[in-house]
C-alpha cells in the first residue's frame, strides 16, 4: 500500500526531534483523529537552516513529516511556503486515497511554523504574502 | 512466510492437514453436489460430511447447517434472513460486534427497523440490566457475538439466550472468533443461530456456516437455484465445506492441548508487556477472554506506526478494528469501552495461533519495547521523552 | 475420476494450471487483504492480480470488478443490488434465466416491485419486440442472459442492451456460461452489468464476480466491513481470487484452440444423434449457440433414468435443469420454448469441456442408443415398442 | 442419493413389459408430471401369477414398479393390495424425500390392476373390501 519512499522515510525518518530554541513552530492535527504533527525550525537570512518533526500518527503521517524537512531545508521562507501537501504526497511516488487528508498535513504544519517565525519576528504583514493561503492550526 | 504471525483473529493459514482433505475435490472430486451422476454424488457425499462434522463441533444437528460464503455472509443471513418474516419492528445487539452484525442491522434501520445497541462495561462486556430493559413488545431478534474480535472479551451469551427466551425473541450470536478455540455446544448456549467462519479456524476463506435451530424460521438472503435446502441459494463450494469440517474436527479433537497452551503464551506476553512498558494497558478482561487474544492501548503513540515498525522486524500484528477493510477510524469496540480515540489509536493486537511458539513470544518481547521508545521519542505528545 | 465428464456447464474441475497458481495461497500466503503488514499485503497483492486479470478478460477496468462468492451471488448483487437504489418500479427480464436471476426478480416482486418475464421463441431466443414494447417509465433495469444453461442459446445481448440503454434503462447480463468459452467485452456488448462464476471456467467453486460499470451504482447487499469498496463485504477470498484470474486468463489465451475444438465435437455428437436415434429433437439453436453445448429432447423416455442409465457407463451428463438442486420440474427453459412437459421431461444435456477426447464422444455414441432402446422398450408411452 | 438396491432395480428391473392377454391393467401418473407406471397381471385362484410392468420415469419410478412386481407375485389379491407405496420405499431402504410423492405411485398402479381384474370378472363388489381404500388413477 505504500511506496518503498514512504516506507523508507517512516523506517529510517529524518530529522527527528525538536529544536531548543526554535525560531518557529507549528503543530497541526488532533490525537483524537489520529495525527498529531509538530515541525519547529531554524531560520537564517530568510533561509530554513534548520527543521525538526515529531509526529503522533500512521505511517504516511510519519513519512511526510520526515520528507518535507528534507524538502524545506535550505529553501527560502517563499520556496518552503510554496511546498503543499500534495508535492509533498508526490515527491513519497503518492500515497492510499485513505491517507490523503488527515495524514498528509505536513506541509500545513511546516507553513504554520513560518507563520509563527514571521509574527514572533514583528512580521505578520508579511504573513499573507509568504504564505499564500495562510494555514491555521486545526487545534 | 518468514513472519512470525501473530494475527489469527484476522485470519489463519489453512493447516495442510485440512488442506490434505480438501485437496481431491478442487481437480479430481470435482462435481456438482446437486447432480446426481457419479461425479455428482461423490462430491454430494463430501458436503454432507462437512455437515456432519459442523453439526458434530457445535452439539448441532446436521440439519441445522447452512453453509455460506464466510462469516459476513451468515451474520447478514442472521439478521437480514431472520428480519424478512417480518414487516419490521425492533432489534437488540452490542455495541461492539463486529460490522457483519453491525451494518445488517444499520441497513434493517434504513428499512425502518429500530435497533437498540447496547452499551458494554470498560472490559468491553456487554451490560446485561441495560440488554434486559432493551427488551419490548415489537423486538424480533437479539444478536450478541460469543467473543469479541478487537479485545477477545467473552459473553455471557447463555444468559443473554435465555433473557431473550424469556421474551419470546430468539436469539442469534457470532461465535466466529470462538469456533475452534473454546468449546460450543449451541444447546448449552441456548442460541437459536450461530455464526462460524472458515478461515478464522485454519479453514479457507470464502466458506462459513450459519447454524439455525430446527424451529427457527429464516428467509434467504441470496436466491436461485435452491441449495442447502432453499437457505441459500449458489452451487456448494465442496473443498470449503470439506475444510471447515475437517478443521473443525481438528480443532476440537486438539483443543484441550491447544488452549492451555495459547493461554500461557499469551499470559506471558501481556505480563511481560505491563512489566517492561509503561503507560500501557490490557484492554478486555484479563481473564475471561479468548486464549489468543493479547489487545493493549499503548499511549502517545499510533497503531499504525508499531504495526508498520514490527512488520519491519517480521512480526504480524493488527491494530484496532482489523476487520473493517482500509478503516482508519479508531476502533468503535474500544471506544465503547469507555476509552477515548486517543487510545483507541494506540492500540496493538497480536492474536496467537496453533503454529506460534514461545521463542517467537521472547522475540516480540525483544524487539517491541526498543519499537515503542523510538516512536514516543518521535511522538509531541510524549512528553517524557 | 474414471468418468466421461459432459456436464461442464454444471460445475468444472479445478484446471491444474490454475490450482498451481492458488496454491500457494491456502498454507503459505495466507494473509487478511485488509491486513497492512506483510502477509496482508501480499494477500492484497494477489487479489489485486486477480481484478486485474479478470478485468483485462472481460475489456473492463479493475475498479470495475468486485469479487463475489459465485455466479449466484453476482445475480443477486446485480438485481437486487441495483433495485436498493429505488423504492420501487419494473424490471424486465426474460423467461430462460437462471434461477439466481429469475428468483432474484421473483424477490423483488415480492418486495412490490413489477417484473415482466419476456418470452422466447422456440430456438430459447428473447422476442426482441416483445422485450422493446415491455419497456415503462418506470423500468429501471433489464437483465437478459448472454447464454442460457440448459439449451446453449446466445442472447443478442449487444442489441438488447442498446434497447435498454435508448430508454435510459441499466442493462445486467449472466455472462456465467459464456466466460472462458467465448470472447467477452464489455465495451462492444455495451452492458452495465456482468456476472462470471469460477466454478464453470476451470477456477474453484466458491468465487465470482460482477462487473459493474463505472458510474452504474449498486448498493451491497452483504453487509459489513466494507471490502471491495464497500460494495461486498467479507474477508477476500485470496486463492479464489487468483483462481479466477488465472482461469481467464488461461481461457482466452487458449480460446482459439479450444472453441473449434469444442465445435467440432459437439457438431459430431449432435449429428450422430440425430441420425442414430428417431424422435429426437436437437434443443436450442443449431447454430447461434455455446460451443460445448449440446442438448436433446429424446421422446417417450424420461431424463433421470437415461442419465443413471449413462452414469452406468462411466458418463456424466445431465438432464433439463441441472443447477437447481434437487429439483423435479420439468426445465422452465424448455418449456418456455413452447415443448410440452414430456419433451422437458425428456431432455438431456451435454456440455463438453476442455478435456474432452473424440474418443469419449465416440464411446457415448456407442453406449447411448443402446439405452434409449432400453429405456423406450420399458416405456408405457413408446407404442412402436 | 439412492440406495443400492434403488440402483439395482434400476439397472436390472425385474418382469419389465406387458402382458399379451393380461387379465388386469392399472396405469397412474402423467407424463406432465414425469412419471407414468403400468402394471399387467395375471390372476391364478385369486393369487397373482403373474405381472409385468412399464414405466417412463426417474429411477425410483423405475424401482418401485420393479420391487412392487417381486414383492406381489404369488400372493393372493388381498395380500397384494395389502402393499402400501410406503412399504414399498421401505423394501428398497427408503427414498430420497423429493421422490417420496410422484415418484413412487407403483402400489397403487398394482391396485388400480387389481380392481380392474375384479370389475371384469363382475366381482366390482369386492373392491371395496379387497382394496381398503381403493385407487384411482389420477388421469
Ligand atoms: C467476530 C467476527 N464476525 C464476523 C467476521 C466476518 O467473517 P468473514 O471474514 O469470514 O466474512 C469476523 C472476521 O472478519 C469476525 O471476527
Ligand atoms: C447461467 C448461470 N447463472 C448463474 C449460475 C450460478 O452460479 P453459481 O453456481 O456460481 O452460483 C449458473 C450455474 O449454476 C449458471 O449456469
Amino acid at each position: 500500500m505504500y511506496t518503498d519512499l514512504v516506507m523508507d522515510h517512516f523506517a529510517n525518518p529524518r530529522n527527528v526531534g525538536e529544536i531548543e530554541d526554535a525560531d518557529g513552530v507549528g503543530q497541526i492535527g488532533n490525537p483524537v483523529c489520529g495525527d498529531v504533527m509538530r515541525m519547529s525550525i531554524k531560520v537564517e537570512d530568510d533561509r530554513i537552516a534548520d527543521v525538526k518533526f515529531k509526529t503522533f500518527g500512521c505511517g504516511a503521517a510519519v513519512a511526510t513529516s520526515s520528507i518535507v524537512t528534507e524538502m524545506v531545508i535550505g529553501k527560502t521562507l517563499s520556496e518552503a511556503a510554496e511546498i503543499s501537501n500534495k508535492a509533498v504526497a508526490e515527491a513519497l511516488g503518492g500515497l492510499p486515497a485513505n491517507k490523503m487528508h488527515c495524514s498528509n498535513l505536513a506541509a500545513d504544519a511546516m507553513h504554520i511554523a513560518i507563520e509563527d517565525y514571521l509574527t514572533r519576528n514583528g512580521r505578520a504583514d508579511e504573513v499573507a504574502t509568504i504564505l499564500k493561503s495562510p494555514k491555521k492550526a486545526s487545534s | 512466510m518468514n513472519y512470525v504471525y501473530f494475527d489469527h483473529a484476522a485470519t489463519t493459514g489453512v493447516d495442510p492437514r485440512v488442506f490434505a482433505r480438501m485437496e481431491p475435490y478442487f481437480s479430481e472430486f470435482y462435481g456438482n453436489a446437486s447432480e446426481i451422476h457419479g461425479p455428482g454424488r461423490k462430491a454430494r457425499e463430501a458436503v454432507e460430511w462437512g455437515r456432519a462434522a459442523v453439526a458434530q463441533a457445535l452439539g448441532a444437528n446436521e440439519k441445522e447447517i447452512v453453509f455460506t460464503s464466510g462469516g459476513t455472509e451468515a451474520d447478514n443471513m442472521a439478521l437480514i434472513g431472520y428480519a424478512q418474516r417480518f414487516s419490521g419492528g425492533h432489534i437488540i445487539t452490542s455495541a461492539v460486534e463486529h460490522p457483519a452484525v453491525m451494518e445488517s442491522a444499520r441497513f434493517l434501520q434504513r428499512q425502518g427497523w429500530d435497533v437498540t445497541f447496547v452499551p458494554v462495561d470498560q472490559y468491553g462486556a456487554v451490560d446485561v440490566d441495560a440488554y434486559r430493559a432493551a427488551f419490548r413488545d415489537d423486538t424480533r431478534l437479539a444478536s450478541v457475538m460469543l467473543a469479541n474480535n478487537v479485545v477477545g472479551t467473552l459473553q455471557p451469551v447463555a444468559e443473554l439466550a435465555r433473557i431473550a427466551h424469556d421474551q419470546g425473541v430468539a436469539f442469534h450470536t457470532d461465535a466466529v472468533q470462538v469456533a475452534g478455540s473454546l468449546p460450543i455446544d449451541v444447546d448449552e448456549l441456548g442460541v437459536d443461530m450461530l455464526s462460524i467462519s472458515g478461515h478464522k479456524i485454519y479453514a479457507p476463506k470464502g466458506i462459513g456456516a450459519l447454524y439455525v435451530r430446527k424451529g427457527t424460521r429464516i428467509g434467504p438472503i441470496l436466491h436461485g437455484g435452491g441449495h442447502e435446502r432453499r437457505l441459500r441459494s449458489g452451487t456448494e463450494n465442496v473443498p470449503g465445506i470439506v475444510g471447515i469440517g475437517a478443521a473443525l474436527e481438528l480443532a476440537v479433537a486438539e483443543m484441550s492441548a491447544t488452549r492451555p497452551r495459547l493461554e500461557q503464551l499469551r499470559d506471558k506476553v501481556v505480563a511481560a508487556t505491563l512489566a517492561t512498558i509503561d503507560e500501557v494497558q490490557l484492554l478486555g478482561d484479563a481473564v475471561n477472554r479468548l486464549p489468543g487474544n493479547a489487545c493493549f492501548s499503548i499511549r502517545y503513540i499510533e497503531g499504525e506506526s508499531m504495526l508498520l515498525q514490527l512488520d519491519g522486524k517480521g512480526i504480524a500484528v493488527s491494530s484496532g478494528s482489523a476487520c473493517a477493510s482500509g478503516s482508519l477510524e479508531p476502533s468503535h469496540v474500544i471506544l465503547a469501552m469507555g476509552f477515548g480515540a486517543e487510545e483507541a489509536h494506540g492500540s496493538l493486537r497480536l492474536t496467537l495461533g496453533r503454529e506460534n511458539t514461545e521463542a517467537e513470544i521472547d522475540y516480540f518481547l525483544e524487539v517491541f519495547p526498543p519499537i515503542v521508545e523510538h516512536l514516543r521519542k518521535m511522538s509531541p505528545l510524549y512528553v517524557k521523552g
